[in-house]
């Protein structure tokens, strides 16, 4: 019989995400093989950008992203999965987003992984304006096409 | 039934939320869209191409033909660019 | 006309390999869009292991990763490509190997740390051993034909 | 030229290297193998299935086809299992 899937951990938050923290939680115990994990950065633009604001979804943000790391949890034999994002301002250089895969086969930690961040850049209600260095805000950032084609493919998988 | 607006969605309307009592023929996401449309120039530009507008019943997406039901929190707002 | 591929850090090593400080330095400038990170653990196979102790080929460990990590590099445009490895006793819960690719793309990023994976463990000179807590010493850990079917994936591509 | 053995092949040999010079019939890996296998119950338990023996030359993977040439140091070791 298959074992229980993992509980994923959610949190959505305004600060720093502390990475080697998330990294050490997810290979604790002696039982795990492999941790992939990704993070995301916000860019500099060239240096014209002096932060990303990050709008989200408050009550849904959690839930949804929950609803997408159970859907990791079924689907590959994770042993830990982290998934942490950001709001408010974020500077060029920090991190935006951490999603960690803990799993004794590394294969199932990379789909993992991949499939979490395809899915949290298509269904997570985050959206990202530009706040730049003259002084003006930017424009809200656009989703992009390769996204939504990213997510597609785990459907025909 | 409460209506919460997001990114630029929020700003083109004026309101980040507000609570609205749509007429018996709105039954579903579209008429939701349509009708809202039709309340102000503020709405209209928000709405202008709804096609594009993504749409959150009880804080789960839904296609524009899904019925509003009994929806508490009805949310609009554009794709998203999280992540 | 593509940039320049990136010239990888590999390092082997007999101390213990510093995650935070390896993503600090791979998401660095403001100018990379995402990280994907690899950490393979050393299991405690059921409380029985006292140790791994991993061999290595001194001269050719490092080169022949190198010669991997320089293939990733080519075949996807990173701006960074960390690998380090380690050999001697390694304990139960510590970290074994560590690949880090970051990409303006989150999906090379995925990809050139999978392939990095698949190409160490058939490819990188470094044999374990157990050691057990009842004071023997177990065998050689035997190599799995899956790692060699994960490699040979690549040249399907 | 000198020989290198790793884990399992280094200990059932008994030696971590040595200096061999083998006849000059003895061209491909395939030949110095079974030229070694010869030298005394310890080559030959090391390499009584030659096909799993991985062999390097000068820090380059190499099949067992292949000749050894001017090789300097010639590596012989069981499928790896680092990573």
């Amino acid at each position: 019989m298959a074992p229980e899937p993992v509980v994923p951990l959610v949190r959505i938050l305004a600060g720093r995400i502390e990475m080697a923290a998330e990294i050490a939680a997810l290979s604790g115990s002696g039982a795990v093989g492999g941790v992939v994990t990704f993070s995301g950065y916000c860019r500099d633009e060239g240096g014209r950008l002096e932060a990303l604001e990050l709008e989200h979804y408050p009550g849904m943000a959690e839930r949804e992203i929950e609803r997408i790391a159970a859907q990791a949890a079924e689907r590959w034999p994770l042993t830990g999965c982290h998934v942490l994002h950001r709001y408010g301002l974020v500077k060029p250089g920090e991190e935006i987003v951490f999603v960690g895969c803990a799993s004794a086969h590394r294969q199932a930690a990379f789909e993992a992984a991949s499939f979490l961040m395809d899915y949290l850049k298509t269904r997570a209600p985050f959206w990202k304006r530009e706040h730049l260095k003259d002084g003006t805000t930017g424009g809200w950032v656009e989703s992009k096409d390769t996204d939504s084609a990213a997510a597609d493919r785990w459907h025909r998988l | 039934m409460k209506l919460v607006y997001f990114a630029w969605v929020r700003e083109r309307i004026g309101l980040a939320e507000e609570t609205v009592e749509p007429p018996a023929e709105v039954r579903s996401v579209e008429d939701l869209l349509g009708w809202l449309k039709g309340r102000g120039p503020n709405y209209d530009s928000a709405l202008a191409a709804p096609e594009v507008i993504r749409v959150a019943i009880d804080h789960e997406h839904v296609d524009h033909a899904d019925p509003i039901g009994a929806a508490r929190e009805v949310a609009l707002f554009p794709p998203m660019t999280g992540g």
